[in-house]
């Protein structure tokens, strides 16, 4: 171990290079964010690594939700927050005023919990993405439509009813539907916020074949409570508690060998 | 986006934003509308009534002369009235809304009682007013007193007092209700403790809000039949009264005969004003602090 | 101290058991709370019953004197007159006008500012706007009719020199004016009674705000946003003292707004005149067009209803 | 057919003692009905409650002459009535059919005012016959201009009160000697909607009752009337018993219900009063004064009631 | 599932029998429970034995608070609420008209998942229950609200505010104050519904200790969604999906050796 230590002390420039595809997209730097008075994120320090997936996990209400969606600044939504620090997205700050939200987030999608198409058909909600960047081609959208949901894994299921409601599917068709939709903008991010908390045994397999099958081309970061989810599908894992990073690291070392007692305590469901 | 080009994506998005911006000041403005006009109406009827009110002017009885009448009378109509709808509309009003929301089975007949009620929320004060002629006025032969318009307003606004009772009642959280229940209190005991404490500032806000809605209103009172001339204060409610909005409504149409009248009604106007707004903010205050 | 705890305890359980038994007779009085509630809810069904015998009655009464036909067809209404005539179409053309006149005015602006307060608006604006729109809708509807009688129509005769001193288009836009804080709240509701997951999907798409609120929120609330629309149209029919004070009492059938026209409720209050004098064909029709406005309205609302429930997505 | 049928004599010492008793008397007089009259009874009443009774509460109403009429003639219904015309054969005899005794009071005279606009400096003076052209449904008359071709060619706004008021009726029965009426003329409820038409209006032309003039001649102007020996503007002289303008002058009357001034000590005390004091006040509401010997009789005959 | 059905029905007897200190306190019997036709419950048979803690475990949805909420009947509350079945408690079926619920829940408390004290003071909310049960006299009130602070282990920390707000505790606290509103009317058995599920790991470790506490007087049935809780904590565990058990036994077996492929599933996440 000291000598793997020292070894890597020596050779950072070899490690690099031995990892070459681990480049970070996303970089926190002292990043703070509050609702109101209540201090929800506390001096995060992290990077999410291009085409890996980054699992994020912690009890309930200790800032993963909140630090997703800072990454697409979707947490500006709600009301009354405040944030300092950066968080940069290939390299570029995206909390300050230079890039416009609508942009970073046709770059980076996201699938939330609870399973949200819009009141369309199938079909429009794949769409939708495109044609609110001004894509009105049909054909190219037909296009568009058929390869995502056949990236998606949901083709097969629903190329009969695409202009069907999509209240229609069944929840596991549903959450591959917004993944779907999110694909359908062909975004180089995923952001997922426990994708499969609300899914029977079955359609959570999918999804996770799917996420797979999908991180060679886009980076994923995924939220979840479930800790096997966790190392089945992550490259990484960042243990948040209170709105702090607690500790992050490779999945193995943070499930085999973590260097915390509260991730060990947590991991070990001594909580949560 | 890989079908449009980087430079496409970043004009369109430019144009989307723009577009963004636009319309935001249009909503912002048509937001802000309502509040211009509603500024404009004050200032108008404050420079129109300010000058005639004084203390003779508040405190004094009515009268045809100008400069000698006083809106008292109407005041404490106006007080009178109050005290026969504040005490119905809430017993009424909190009683059903209890029934409704607390022991009620939702079936057939409380979905048609709801319906009922919303139905009732949105007949005219006109047909309120026919309904108190017909019934107070003429069959119940009250006359056209502080008891039969008071109970006509009653009606009038009971549907509001038990839709806001309904709300405060079902906002009180679930988890209070069930906290009590597991300790073996009755339903009650649940109600009368824990219930109602918690949504009595939802009740009262309500309950303040629609008493302002019946001392605005006119309508009902002018079918009923207020005399036009009436200087004796109201003393019971088996007395004969004018209220505010019908001391208004007679002096605007009497400008014609007097031209101070338009005046009278300004300061008239005022004081009703004020004292809805004295009203609303404790209903506000009430919603923020307790609510 | 266990061995106290214990004993104290054992004392309780059996003080409840006690208790209870003796608490059955308090059970059988709280059975009757129910009951006594439901009286009081009861009263409701009184009320409409009230309403709809009252004015049925002296209605029947009415329509033995003057035909059906004649009523709802006729466009001359004289009721005072040697000769009179009940045509109710001229009311109907007033009531129809002033409130379309009204929904021009209060359905856009209503609609936008819904969408300003639902979407756009910080929390801070929010928290001022919100209630100060309540204030104006807790305008009383006699200083609306003052102040569309004293200032509007004066106003607006300097735009339009052929407007007359008593009109339908000056009460008209002051009842939009009293209405857009109905529109704009029960839109509002609508809007954000939208789950915030829905939004949450588009914006992470790229969306902007308004492409959130056209292509989302406005299709998902529609139900709500049509249904205030049409109680918005409810209300300003029956809406009484506005038009009374500010349109006259000209039994008009014509579309020209810059006239004096004459509102079903308006009619109600001329007839009454005070007091309305029981036994003529007059005090009868007051009956009948009351019972119109009524119908009227109470159409729309089950319409508002009928919208809302339908058409409601299932989010 | 005026109901002056109660007994004449009577005129004991009781009721003038009731009459003179000070602040003794309580309970309620309701009044109703003509809009026109309402101004001089409204002053009445508040000066009887401010110097006289100030215990009895006297409430004034205006429906209009006709429909007080009917609030008037029902069981327990109004003690005065209004009127700007004389009651009505079949209103007397519904009076009649009911028990109800009337007594007709005279109480003021009235002249039918024209109003027009004070941009109008064309028909300032004009005949009966022309004014009743304007308003006549058999007549031609639309413009100004159909009158006397020197006035401009313009559509004449004719209004007036509505069929509720008895200045309708005198105009109608009256002036147009019943004929009908156009269809066009604007009928309106409150004459204070008149006042501003007509103000606001350079071809308007309306007619009411000369107090409504009076309290608005800064925005008005009447039409001087030639009856044949040159125009008679209205004013208080003119439409007096005897004045030139006596052709549109009217009296006008408050009805009383005999049975309820004998019951209630109250509406006896405040007819007597009202008689004593009526032409006090009748100018300065814009009508003429009565003779005062017509006020003289009928304070005997009330005073006769018991 | 049919067979695991059969499977369940055929063994509790055995179970009684062979652990005689294990007397049920409970029993369901063809237990079914509908809200409105969403069928919620389906079938349960189950027994909870005095003084043991069982844990009920399952993933979001499958019925476990429904299942608890029925042994006080507080599910009746729900509106448009059908049952059909036996639920006994201490040999009384306690669906019947037989037994009032006031009485019942005076016997069977509950704590749930978030806590929720009464905006009361401290306290009135242990006050509540005796109070509402007829208990006046003032000394005696103190005595009870001082004893089930004391065994909540909540005394020393609030004994110098007993008449502030509740609502100044903290979140731990407070779930602790609900424990002793409970224990202050002497409950025969405590119903938790994931109690430590919105709390820290210090404020868990207390509220699993204070049940290892109070478990020699009182029974518990305690819902998780936390499986080493469950393991840590409970006597026995009924795995609940889809409102039906798939498996009930003893805790060790049900975490070492489960019959089931979907009990093994679930305890080792591959969904949930
Ligand atoms: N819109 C909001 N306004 C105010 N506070 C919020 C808001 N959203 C979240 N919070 C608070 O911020 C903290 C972090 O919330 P967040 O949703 O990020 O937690 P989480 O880790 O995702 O929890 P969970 O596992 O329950 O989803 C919590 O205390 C929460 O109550
Ligand atoms: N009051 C209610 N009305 C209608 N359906 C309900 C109601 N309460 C629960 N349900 C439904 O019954 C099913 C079981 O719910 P329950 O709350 O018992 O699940 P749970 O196992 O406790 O889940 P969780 O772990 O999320 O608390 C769910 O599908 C839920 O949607
Ligand atoms: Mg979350
Ligand atoms: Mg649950
Ligand atoms: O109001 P009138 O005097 O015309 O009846």
């Amino acid at each position: 171990m000291t000598l793997l230590h020292e070894r890597i002390k020596e050779k950072p420039l070899t490690i690099v290079r031995n990892e070459s595809w681990a480049k970070p997209i996303y970089e926190t730097n002292g990043l703070n964010l509050w609702y109101g008075t209540s201090h929800a994120l506390k001096n995060i320090e992290l990077a999410i690594n291009e085409r890996e997936v980054t699992a994020i996990i912690g009890p309930s209400g200790c800032g993963k939700s909140t630090f997703l969606k800072t990454l697409n600044r979707m947490v500006e939504t709600a009301t009354d927050v405040s944030i300092s620090g950066n968080v940069t997205f290939k390299g570029n700050n995206i909390l300050g005023k230079a890039m416009p939200v609508e942009i970073l987030r046709s770059k980076v999608g996201m699938v939330f919990q609870k399973p949200n198409p819009f009141p369309k058909s199938i079909y429009e909600n794949v769409a939708f993405g495109p044609k609110v960047h001004g894509i009105r081609n049909k054909a190219m959208l037909d296009n568009i439509v058929e390869e995502s949901l056949k990236k998606a894994a949901l083709w097969d299921e629903v190329k009969d009813r695409l202009h069907k409601s999509a209240y229609g599917l069944s929840g596991g068709q549903q959450q591959r539907l917004c993944i779907a939709r999110c694909l359908a903008i062909d975004p180089e991010v995923i952001l997922m916020d426990e994708p499969t908390s609300a899914l029977d045994p079955v359609s959570t397999h999918k999804i996770e074949e799917l996420i797979r099958s999908i991180k060679n081309d886009v980076t994923i970061a995924i939220v979840t409570h479930n800790m096997q989810q966790a190392s089945r599908i992550s490259d990484r894992t960042a243990f948040f508690l209170n709105g702090e990073v607690i500790e992050e690291d490779r999945t193995t070392t943070i499930f085999n060998n973590p260097s915390d007692k509260l991730t060990d305590d947590y991991i070990n469901g001594r909580f949560g | 986006m890989n079908q449009l080009s980087e430079q496409q994506h970043m004009r369109r998005t430019k144009v989307r934003l723009f577009t963004n911006q636009f319309s935001k000041v249009i909503f912002m403005l048509s937001a802000f509308f309502g509040l211009f006009v509603l500024t404009v109406l004050l200032v108008r009827v404050v420079s129109d009534g300010i000058g005639s009110i004084n203390f003779s002017f508040l405190t004094g009885k009515l009268s045809t002369q100008p400069e000698r009448a006083g809106i008292m009378g109407a005041i404490l109509g106006t007080f009178w009235l109050m005290l026969v709808v504040a005490p119905v509309t809430m017993f009424v009003g909190v009683g059903t809304a209890i029934y409704l929301e607390m022991y009620a089975k939702k079936g057939r007949l409380v979905s048609f009682i709801q319906t009922n009620i919303s139905n009732l929320a949105g007949v005219p004060s006109i047909v309120y007013g026919i309904l108190g002629l017909t019934v107070f006025v003429r069959i119940l032969d009250l006359g056209n007193v502080v008891l039969a318009g008071g109970l006509t307003m009653s009606l009038l606004i009971l549907p509001i007092v038990i839709v806001a009772s309904q709300e405060a009642i079902r906002s009180v959280p679930n988890h209070l209700g069930e906290a009590s229940y597991g300790l073996g209190a009755t339903k009650w005991q649940t109600i009368q403790r824990v219930i109602l404490p918690s949504a009595l500032p939802g009740i009262l806000t309500g309950a303040i809000l629609s008493l302002s809605r019946a001392i605005g209103e006119t309508a009902p009172l002018v079918v009923i039949g207020i005399p036009a001339l009436l200087i004796p204060f109201p003393g019971s409610i088996m007395d004969r009264f004018t209220v505010l909005p019908m001391q208004i409504y007679y002096w605007t149409l009497d400008a014609s005969l007097v031209a101070e009248y338009a005046n009278l009604a300004a300061s008239t106007i005022i004081v009703l004003l004020l004292t809805l707004f004295i009203l609303n903010s404790t209903a506000i205050f009430i919603r923020n602090k307790f609510g | 101290m266990n061995g106290i705890a214990k004993k104290e305890n054992a004392s309780i359980r059996e003080m409840i058991d006690q208790n209870q038994r003796g608490n059955l007779l308090r059970g059988k009085i709280e059975r009757l709370i129910p009951i006594f509630l439901m009286l009081l809810a009861s009263l409701s069904i009184l009320t409409t019953i009230g309403i709809i015998w009252t004015l049925f009655s002296e209605t029947f009464e009415f329509f033995r004197r003057v035909p059906f036909v004649d009523f709802f067809t006729g466009t001359v209404l004289k009721p005072l007159s040697q000769n009179p005539e009940f045509g109710v179409l001229p009311l109907l053309m007033g009531t129809v006008t002033s409130s379309l006149i009204a929904m021009m005015v209060a359905a856009p602006i209503g609609l936008m500012a819904a969408i300003y307060l639902s979407e756009y608006a910080s929390p801070k604006v929010r928290k001022v706007v919100k209630p100060a729109l309540e204030l104006l809708a807790g305008v009383p509807t006699i200083v609306y009719g003052f102040f569309a009688f004293t200032f509007v129509t004066p106003l607006l005769r300097e735009f339009i020199p052929g407007l007359q001193a008593t009109n339908i288009l000056s009460p008209g836009i002051v009842m939009g004016i009293m209405i857009i804080p109905m529109i704009a709240s029960l839109s509002e509701d609508a809007m954000s009674s939208v789950p915030r997951s829905m939004r949450e999907g588009a914006y992470g798409l790229g969306a902007t705000k308004l492409e959130v609120t056209r292509r989302v929120v406005i299709p998902a609330a529609l139900s709500g946003i049509v249904a205030s629309f049409v109680l918005g149209i409810s209300r300003a029919i029956g809406e009484t003292m506005i038009v009374t004070i500010a349109s006259g009492s000209t039994k008009n059938f014509t579309f020209d707004i810059t006239q004096s026209m004459q509102t079903m409720t308006a009619y109600i209050v001329e007839v009454t005149g005070g007091d309305a004098a029981t036994g003529s064909t007059v005090y009868y029709s007051l009956y009948a067009v009351a019972m119109t406005l009524f119908v009227f309205t109470l159409l729309m609302n089950l319409l508002a209803r009928f919208v809302s429930k339908k058409f409601r997505e299932e989010y | 057919a005026c109901g002056s049928d109660g007994d004449e004599e009577n005129s004991s010492g009781k009721n003038k003692a009731s009459a003179q008793a000070g602040a003794d008397l309580e309970g309620n007089v309701v009044i109703d009905g003509s809009g026109t009259v309402y101004p001089l009874m409204a002053r009445l009443a508040e000066e009887y409650m401010v110097n006289e009774q100030e215990n009895v509460s006297v409430e004034v109403s205006r429906a209009g002459t006709s429909a007080g009429f009917k609030k008037f003639l029902v069981d327990n219904g109004t003690d005065f009535n209004d009127a700007s015309r004389q009651i009505k054969d079949e209103e007397a005899s519904e009076a009649d059919s009911l028990g109800i005794e009337v007594k007709e009071l005279k109480v003021a005279l009235d002249g039918l005012t024209f109003v027009v606009n004070k941009d109008n400096d064309w028909a300032t003076e004009m005949t009966p016959e022309q004014l009743v052209s304007i308003f006549l449904a058999d007549s031609t008359v639309e413009k100004w201009s159909d009158i006397n071709p020197d006035w401009p060619d313009e559509k004449i706004n004719a209004m007036g009160p509505n069929e509720n008021h008895g200045t309708y009726e005198f105009f109608y029965e009256s002036i147009l000697d019943k004929q009908d009426m156009k269809s066009t003329i604007n009928l309106q409820q409150e004459y204070s909607t008149l006042v501003n038409l007509v103000s606001e209006d350079k071809n308007g032309i309306a007619f009411f009752g000369f107090g409504y003039y009076v309290n608005n001649g800064d925005k008005l102007q009447a039409v001087a009337v030639d009856f044949g020996n040159g125009a008679v503007e209205p004013a208080l002289d003119t439409i007096a018993e005897d004045g030139a303008y006596a052709d549109f002058t009217r009296p006008v009357f408050t009805y009383l219900n005999v049975n309820h001034a004998k019951e209630k000590p109250q509406v006896k005390d405040f007819a007597i009063y009202v008689m004593n004091n009526i032409n006090k006040f009748a100018g300065e509401t814009g009508f003429a004064p009565i003779p005062e010997n017509e006020a003289k009789e009928n304070i005997s005959f009330l005073e006769g009631l018991k």
